[in-house]
């Protein structure tokens, strides 16, 4: 065990997938001997080469795409978008091909590629550095999303989304890279993607959240516990394509209340889809409306507003209150 | 200090060894056996064929919309002939005389033609990528796969056809740089058939020609007659050559025409002049090759009536095959299939949900 | 980091890496904390290592082997007359600093003590602004300020590397050993690196402005060691106020008074040792709730916490004795404190050693600070004349015990090698023995060890000590 | 010699406490005893008398100021050291512990592990009596010293958790707290009074009373007619001794008689141990109004007592109280409490139980008022009598409402009935 930051937990997750297996070959802007802007690749080069750690022209599509042939030849590239909001400029190679590689093949050809790209507010960032864009990933079939909320986590859920058959959007919260260490074991240790996490049981209430958001939502939990007794159950989905509905559903039959929250725009996002799975699944169990504490339907204002725009744990709290409030 | 002139990328040369005339350059004449020609020429007229009678079919509307590919047979055919089983191909979507060649069945073709998916299914060993529709966004696959092979040490290489509207995506361009950057086993095949539907070579560029883009990016390009198939072969020959030597990609342009519309649903008489697509007519690769072939012995009018005849049944035979496999093709579930290695909860769900739906309504959700 | 601040969070931050910061920081990260240590020097060790107590005992260690072989001569052991290879020297001198400096670094890691470089500011209710580093701030639990001290310097004076003032950072550099060197200042730094200097060939000359050196030391140990220094040293001004520097190209000239004159003297080189200032200035403390006592020194209570109850502060930058090992006790107490251990800082025997030739060694209670706090005290002197293996002039052991009970409050001695036993001194200050305790316990012979024997050996019953006219 | 004075430790979880007066001044020579400070704790105001002879040194306090148990407040320059009472009891406070070395004093010895142990269990090694050789203070010492302090804990444990954990962060707020009130100052002049002391320790302790016990209030009429007539007859000859003969004073005779008949009145309920401590003596307490708050003066062994006794005892201590004047000890032990709003015309009421007791009488005015009384010919007939509400307020984890019922009538039955009460009355 060693404590580790969530860049050096995925730090370890890359240099000791790509010990096991040659075929892992990681590409993108600045990831060779600068280590990546967020240092996620760092040293990567100097143990693995110029030719496993892959520094590419600044060009994101063709990034995306040459993952797809290597995908596709039989390697396992791990791309890195330097940031998310860069990611668009390759939107259309994963949604008209990573995406459909295997089914327009009918099972033939596979795309077993990751797209790394940091993601969310909170560092006071310049603009195009800070949106938090999942949905337009789970809104594609044929994609995987995969959101962790800790170095440990963080280190599992990578390794999976390396070995995992289909093209996997792993996005990791700039807020999170340096904000705590956790103990992170050298032994291997991987997170089934697809799984949503139960991180702190309670039978009030549900509170469903990920990534950057976790640590507002579990702070908001222990106030609730503190100031008004009330003990909420907090969710961590990890990953939000495939979503983990049956844990949801049954946590929200338990306590009839859900609170989600995610910093990404509230219309059509997340937590729209969410709150759809428990209405489906546990309608006859909802004591309260469900509760949505999102970033707002604005273009994330520069950093010096950046406060106000992210859901905090006042603003979290205030939800939950609504929920258990409302007969 | 001062200005003085840089000097300028390697020449670019227009290659042309038979033209329409059939007078031939027999100092470039490439060296080809009479199989490989034969070869060729029979693929050229199935290409021909084939294409013609799906115009009838969709015309019976026995097929949806399709590009045809009249014109451009050499041009496809004379690369694709000088890839092994190894190497890749990676097209756009009016190769299909390639493609067959490739091992591309023509009932596959048809199947996809009739919007079924296993129109698009690879067959087992053949190292090909799907026909892939959104303009230029192939062509970067193609440097994935090169970058793969040299990565493995193989003299496996990759190539990928496009044409000349392609050559206005950021695709086209972020995969020549990286294509040059990475010295990746590439063929970059242009098809300049002159036309992207109804926008003409020179409302697509303002350069003289397409190959000097290749320049820019460092790679060597050759611009060849695309109607004369020895000069795409010949030139084919060379970069193939150059790139399993690890000599890095070759940008070809192969200048040849679309002589029919766009799509089936297109009507070029709105955009292109007839007298256009007359000149061109006289320049079209089939009556040229033919003629080339039997001045040197290698073929002869009744050898050329007796394939006809054969390629005629092997279309009828194919088009009866596609048709039957089609009655039994379609099962809406399918679509569930092949989209994840395994079918996550959710998708199982939606699937459960249809299944019962068509259960409720027999057959009004099935295909036709 | 191209973009955006990184923000860490934290249980517990340390600043500075000397001894009191990483002995915190070890202390901590065992007892099951979150620890992240900020020093502006990229490994562990703070000026003790890197320019301070490390170096200067290093070279001390050979001055006194020079030393011996000298005095071996008139014992009839003759050796040829020492090369000294500075360039040799300085790399040893490298070598030792950063073989300890990299097993520092490999315990932190090993901890999973996060060493960050870079310099921290404090910037509001627990957080800190990071200058120099990929991470631009630190939210905290708990703080510990280690900053530690640097060397004083006059008004109006910048220490500069390239110049002939040097401070003891500089002088540790041997950057070159020059012909004359004037030590301003009578305290154990200036007395130290003085004796280097001289030992390796310099003319040293010392100033100071009290009448006597050592302040903080009693008396009559300081005696033999400044008998010593007339003889090793070129010069001896007490009493003498360094006021003003002017530097030439040959040299530096000192303007001072002495006895109401004032007078210039001439040096190539001057190291200024008067003392030491805290680390606190840019710490930006007026962002929490910490106060300075009229020093400027960090105002600690007990368990090492300062007026800001997030906020401990330990080692030099809290005042007190400046010494490594008071420091790394201070931190170690901290973290305990922090981890919710109910512990203070309860010392009863500092031991603090002048590495000089004769060596001056005491902990415990010196007859100095006894009178100062009224504390009714006898005091002992048992010269080592009679100790076979000492050479040293005039070097003696001093018990200062309680006349009440016979019971060791202080014990005090000068001679050679006085480092080898202080330690026992303290062990028996700190359990309250008695000074017939120490006479009874038996000491191997022939060691100077024995001389403690001396010290009760010649009276009968260790109670009933008077105090001598002299305490 | 020198010695400092700290604050002692007063006991009950106490560990602060205001400065009201510094009688003396720096420089000033005193005598033992002589009175040096007047401190008012949570629990009471105080006068500390001086453990030295000798002159008054720095004085480190002001009025006004909150001191913490163990804070040093002044300095004596004495002619001999003392070893005496309060820093014998005053183990130094975790938070803040006293320089190990006291100025002109050697340090007590022991060995650097028996000096962690002391800190750890907060023994002043100065108090210890030292068994070792020579005067050193061994680690058994310690654990003996700090044994013996934990017998000596006034009140059962739980109390004391529960007083100190509600006051520690009751700290007088400097600053309105940032959420919950809004600005009173918007709608008229406001005056912030400090949050603290008596005004505190009452809110403390009315907190953990309610949210600890389950409060159930059985109320009822007392026909008083007959006692009030018997009291008015013998006041004078009472008030002639020094005395009062107030309701009060019957209801405490009653109410010691139902606790000897229903002792689970009588007792405490320790969670900690999972036990009711029932008690043997029966120690009553009037709640009783003052200026600096509410005090609750308790009356020793009432069972044991006359109504004369107790008639010139509960006056003697309602004064004590007004004036302040009262010692700690007065306020400590008692096992049950009635608290009377009669006198200030109070009527029907509900009263909280005076935790860690089990129950709580109160007594309202009594009023005339038409009763309906039913002769022995059966007819009734309306008549008017003096009518005394009474409430009984008990915990309902100790006592159930039946033994409520039962109890309460056997006070009621005993104050309708000056015989009975004199039959009952042990």
């Amino acid at each position: 065990m060693a404590k580790m930051t969530m860049v050096e937990a995925l730090n370890l997750a890359l240099r000791q997938e790509m010990q096991k297996d040659d075929t892992v070959i990681l590409l993108g802007q600045d990831i060779g001997p600068d280590g990546g802007v967020f240092r996620v690749t760092d040293g990567l080069f100097a143990e693995f080469g110029g030719e496993r750690v892959v520094d590419t022209p600044l060009a994101e599509s063709a990034i995306v795409g040459m993952s797809i042939g290597m995908a596709v030849y039989g390697l396992r590239p791990v791309c890195e978008m330097q940031f998310s909001g860069f990611a668009y400029q390759g939107f259309h190679q994963l949604e008209n091909h990573a995406a459909r590689m295997r089914w327009r093949s009918q099972g033939r050809l596979r795309v077993p590629m990751v797209m790394r790209a940091p993601y969310g507010g909170g560092v006071r960032a310049l603009e195009h550095h800070s949106e938090s864009r999942e949905a337009y990933w789970a809104h594609t079939p044929g994609l995987k999303v995969v959101i962790p909320s800790g170095p440990r986590n963080a280190r599992a859920l990578l390794i999976s989304a390396i070995r995992d058959p289909d093209p996997v959007i792993f996005y990791e919260a700039k807020a999170l890279y340096r904000a705590f260490r956790e103990e992170v074991p050298e032994e291997e240790e991987s997170l089934a993607i697809g799984k949503a996490n139960i991180v702190r049981p309670g039978k009030a209430l549900t509170m469903i959240s990920y990534g950057a958001m976790l640590r507002p939502t579990l702070a908001a939990a222990d106030e609730l516990l503190q100031k008004d007794g009330v003990e909420a159950e907090v969710i961590d989905l990890l990953t939000l394509s495939p979503l983990d509905s049956d844990l949801l559903v049954a946590s929200v039959k338990k306590t009839g209340r859900a609170v989600i929250v995610h910093e990404a725009p509230q219309s059509f996002g997340t937590g729209a889809e969410i709150a759809t799975r428990l209405i489906e699944g546990a309608f006859y169990f909802l004591e309260a409306p469900i509760e949505r504490v999102t970033g707002f339907d604005t273009i994330i204002p520069y950093f010096s507003r950046e406060k106000s725009y992210l859901p905090g744990v006042q603003r979290i709290v205030a939800a939950a209150h609504r929920t258990l409030n409302s007969k | 200090m001062g200005r003085s002139p840089i000097d300028p990328p390697d020449p670019i040369d227009h290659l042309s060894i038979l033209d329409e005339h059939g007078s031939l350059d027999t100092g470039l004449e490439p060296n080809i056996s009479d199989d490989i020609h034969l070869q060729m020429f029979r693929a050229m007229l199935l290409g021909r064929r084939f294409d013609e009678k799906m115009l009838d079919l969709q015309r019976q509307g026995r097929i949806g919309t399709f590009p045809p590919i009249k014109g451009q047979e050499a041009a496809q055919i004379g690369s694709v002939v000088l890839l092994r089983d190894s190497d890749w191909l990676v097209p756009s979507f009016r190769e299909t005389a390639a493609e067959i060649m490739r091992g591309r069945s023509m009932e596959s073709v048809l199947l996809y033609y009739n919007g079924f998916n296993e129109g698009t299914i690879i067959p087992k060993g053949q190292r090909d990528l799907p026909m892939s529709v959104p303009v230029a966004s192939q062509i970067i696959h193609a440097v994935g796969l090169g970058w793969a092979a040299k990565y493995r040490r193989t003299d496996e290489v990759i190539m990928v056809f496009f044409g000349d509207g392609a050559t206005s995506e950021g695709d086209f361009h972020e995969a020549l740089n990286c294509a040059a950057v990475y010295q990746t086993p590439v063929i970059f095949v242009c098809q300049n058939n002159q036309w992207a539907i109804s926008i003409p070579l020179a409302k697509q560029t303002h350069s003289k020609t397409l190959v000097q883009k290749a320049s820019a990016y460092g790679m060597p390009g050759i611009q060849v007659d695309g109607n004369d198939i020895l000069a795409v072969y010949a030139a084919t020959a060379e970069a193939i050559d150059r790139a399993r030597k690890d000599g890095g990609p070759t940008f070809i342009e192969c200048v040849t025409y679309r002589i029919m519309m766009h799509t089936t649903s297109d009507d070029p008489k709105k955009y292109r002049s007839e007298a256009e697509v007359e000149h061109w007519r006289l320049k079209e690769p089939l009556i040229r090759y033919r003629n080339y072939l039997i001045n040197k012995n290698i073929l002869s009018e009744p050898v050329i009536a007796k394939l006809e005849e054969e390629i005629k049944e092997e279309i009828r035979t194919a088009v009866d095959r596609a048709e039957a496999q089609m009655k039994n093709l379609g099962a809406p579930l399918d679509m569930f299939d092949h989209l994840y290695a395994e079918l996550p909860p959710h998708l199982q769900l939606q699937k459960e949900k249809l299944t019962k739906e068509l259960a409720n309504s027999k057959g009004e959700a099935q295909h036709g | 980091m191209v973009m955006g601040d990184m923000e860490m969070n934290t249980d517990l931050l340390i600043i500075g890496g000397g001894p009191g910061g990483y002995g915190a920081a070890f202390r901590a990260a065992d007892l099951g904390l979150d620890v992240i240590l900020v020093d502006h020097r990229p490994r562990l060790g703070g000026l003790c290592l890197h320019a301070g107590c490390i170096p200067s005992k290093t070279l001390l260690h050979l001055t006194q082997l020079l030393d011996s072989t000298r005095r071996a001569e008139r014992m009839g052991l003759r050796f040829a007359e020492p090369k000294i290879d500075l360039v040799a020297m300085r790399y040893w001198l490298r070598q030792v600093i950063s073989s300890m400096a990299g097993k520092l670094m490999s315990l932190a890691k090993r901890r999973g003590v996060l060493v960050i470089q870079g310099r921290a500011h404090f910037s509001g209710a627990g957080t800190v602004r990071l200058e120099g580093a990929e991470i631009s701030g630190i939210k905290f639990k708990q703080a510990i300020i280690a900053t530690g001290s640097s060397p004083r310097p006059l008004p109006g004076l910048v220490f500069s590397p390239d110049s002939r003032i040097m401070d003891s950072t500089a002088a540790l550099a041997l950057t070159e050993i020059s012909k004359t060197l004037l030590v301003v200042g009578g305290g154990y730094i200036g007395l130290e690196i003085g004796s280097i200097y001289a030992a390796l060939g310099s003319r040293v000359a010392l100033m100071e402005m009290k009448n006597r050196l050592l302040a903080k030391a009693d008396a009559d140990l300081v005696g033999p060691l400044q008998t010593r220094l007339v003889e090793h040293f070129a010069a001896l001004h007490l009493g003498a106020r360094a006021e003003g520097f002017t530097e030439t190209a040959a040299g530096v000239v000192v303007r001072y008074t002495q006895n109401g004159k004032t007078a210039e003297m001439e040096a190539d080189r001057v190291l200024l040792a008067i003392g030491r200032i805290p680390n606190c200035d840019d710490l930006g403390l007026e962002h929490t709730g910490v106060t300075l006592d009229s020093q400027g020194f960090i105002k600690i209570d007990e368990q090492q916490r300062t007026s800001d109850a997030r906020i401990f502060a330990v080692g030099d930058v809290a005042g007190g004795i400046m010494l490594a090992h008071k420091a790394t006790r201070q931190g170690r107490v901290a973290a305990e404190v922090i981890s919710g251990r109910k512990i203070g800082f309860d010392v009863r025997a500092i031991p603090a050693v002048v590495y000089t030739e004769p060596q001056i060694a005491w902990c415990g209670l010196t007859e100095v600070a006894a009178r100062r706090e009224g504390i009714a005290h006898a005091v002992q002197r048992f010269p080592w004349q009679d100790s076979g293996r000492t050479q040293a002039l005039g070097s003696f052991t001093k018990l200062i015990t309680n006349p009440a009970d016979g019971r060791i409050l202080g014990i005090g001695m000068v001679g050679g090698n006085t480092e080898g036993f202080i330690g026992e001194a303290a062990l028996a200050i700190e359990m309250g023995a008695l000074a017939e305790d120490l006479a009874l316990v038996l000491h191997p012979f022939p060691t100077l060890a024995e001389t403690e024997d001396e010290a009760e050996g010649s009276n009968d019953n260790a109670g009933h000590i008077l105090p001598k006219g002299d305490a | 010699m020198s010695t400092s004075f700290r604050l002692p430790d007063l006991g009950e979880g106490v560990h602060e406490a205001e400065i009201l007066a510094i009688p003396v001044a720096s420089g000033q020579a005193i005598e033992e005893g002589q009175v040096i400070l007047e401190i008012e704790t949570d629990k009471a105001a105080v006068e500390i008398p001086s453990p030295f002879t000798g002159v008054v040194g720095d004085i480190l306090v002001k009025v006004g100021d909150m001191a913490i148990v163990g804070d040093v407040l002044m300095t004596f320059e004495t002619g001999v050291e003392k070893t005496t009472a309060p820093q014998v009891d005053t183990p130094p406070q975790v938070e803040k512990m006293p320089p190990s070395k006291e100025y002109g004093q050697s340090p007590v010895p022991a060995s650097p592990s028996t000096r962690r142990l002391a800190r750890e269990l907060g023994v002043d090694l100065r108090a210890v009596t030292a068994t070792g050789s020579g005067g050193i203070v061994t680690k058994d010492d310690i654990e003996a010293h700090a044994r013996q302090k934990e017998q000596s804990d006034p009140l059962p444990k739980i109390v004391a958790v529960a007083v100190a954990a509600a006051v520690v962060p009751a700290r007088p707020p400097a600053a309105p707290s940032p959420t919950g009130l809004p600005d009173f100052s918007k709608w008229g002049p406001v005056k912030r009074r400090p949050f603290r002391s008596i005004r505190r320790a009452t809110a403390t302790q009315m907190t953990a009373s309610w949210a600890q016990i389950p409060h159930v209030h059985c109320q009822d009429n007392i026909d008083i007619t007959g006692l009030e007539a018997f009291r008015q007859k013998h006041k004078a000859e009472i008030a002639a001794v020094g005395g009062r003969l107030t309701m009060t004073v019957f209801a405490m005779k009653a109410v010691a008689t139902a606790l000897k008949a229903y002792p689970s009145f009588n007792a405490s309920l320790d969670l900690a141990a999972q036990e009711i401590i029932v008690k043997n003596y029966f120690h009553i307490g009037i709640a009783t109004d003052s200026e600096n708050g509410l005090f609750v003066p308790v009356i020793r062994d009432v069972d044991r007592k006359s109504i004369k006794e107790l008639a010139i005892e509960v006056d003697g201590a309602i004064t004590r109280v007004r004036t302040g004047k009262f010692s700690r000890e007065e306020l400590q032990g008692g096992t049950f409490t009635i608290t009377n709003a009669g006198a200030l015309g109070g009527h029907h009421f509900s009263a909280i139980i005076n935790y860690p007791e089990v129950a709580i009488l109160g007594l309202g005015q009594g009023r005339m008022q038409p009763v309906v009384i039913t002769g022995t010919d059966g007819k009734h007939q309306i008549v008017p009598r003096l009518i005394m509400p009474i409430v009984l307020c008990f915990d309902h984890r100790v006592v159930d409402g039946a033994d409520a019922i039962r109890f309460l009538h056997l006070v009621i039955n005993a104050l309708e009935d000056p015989d009975e009460l004199l039959i009952t009355m042990i």
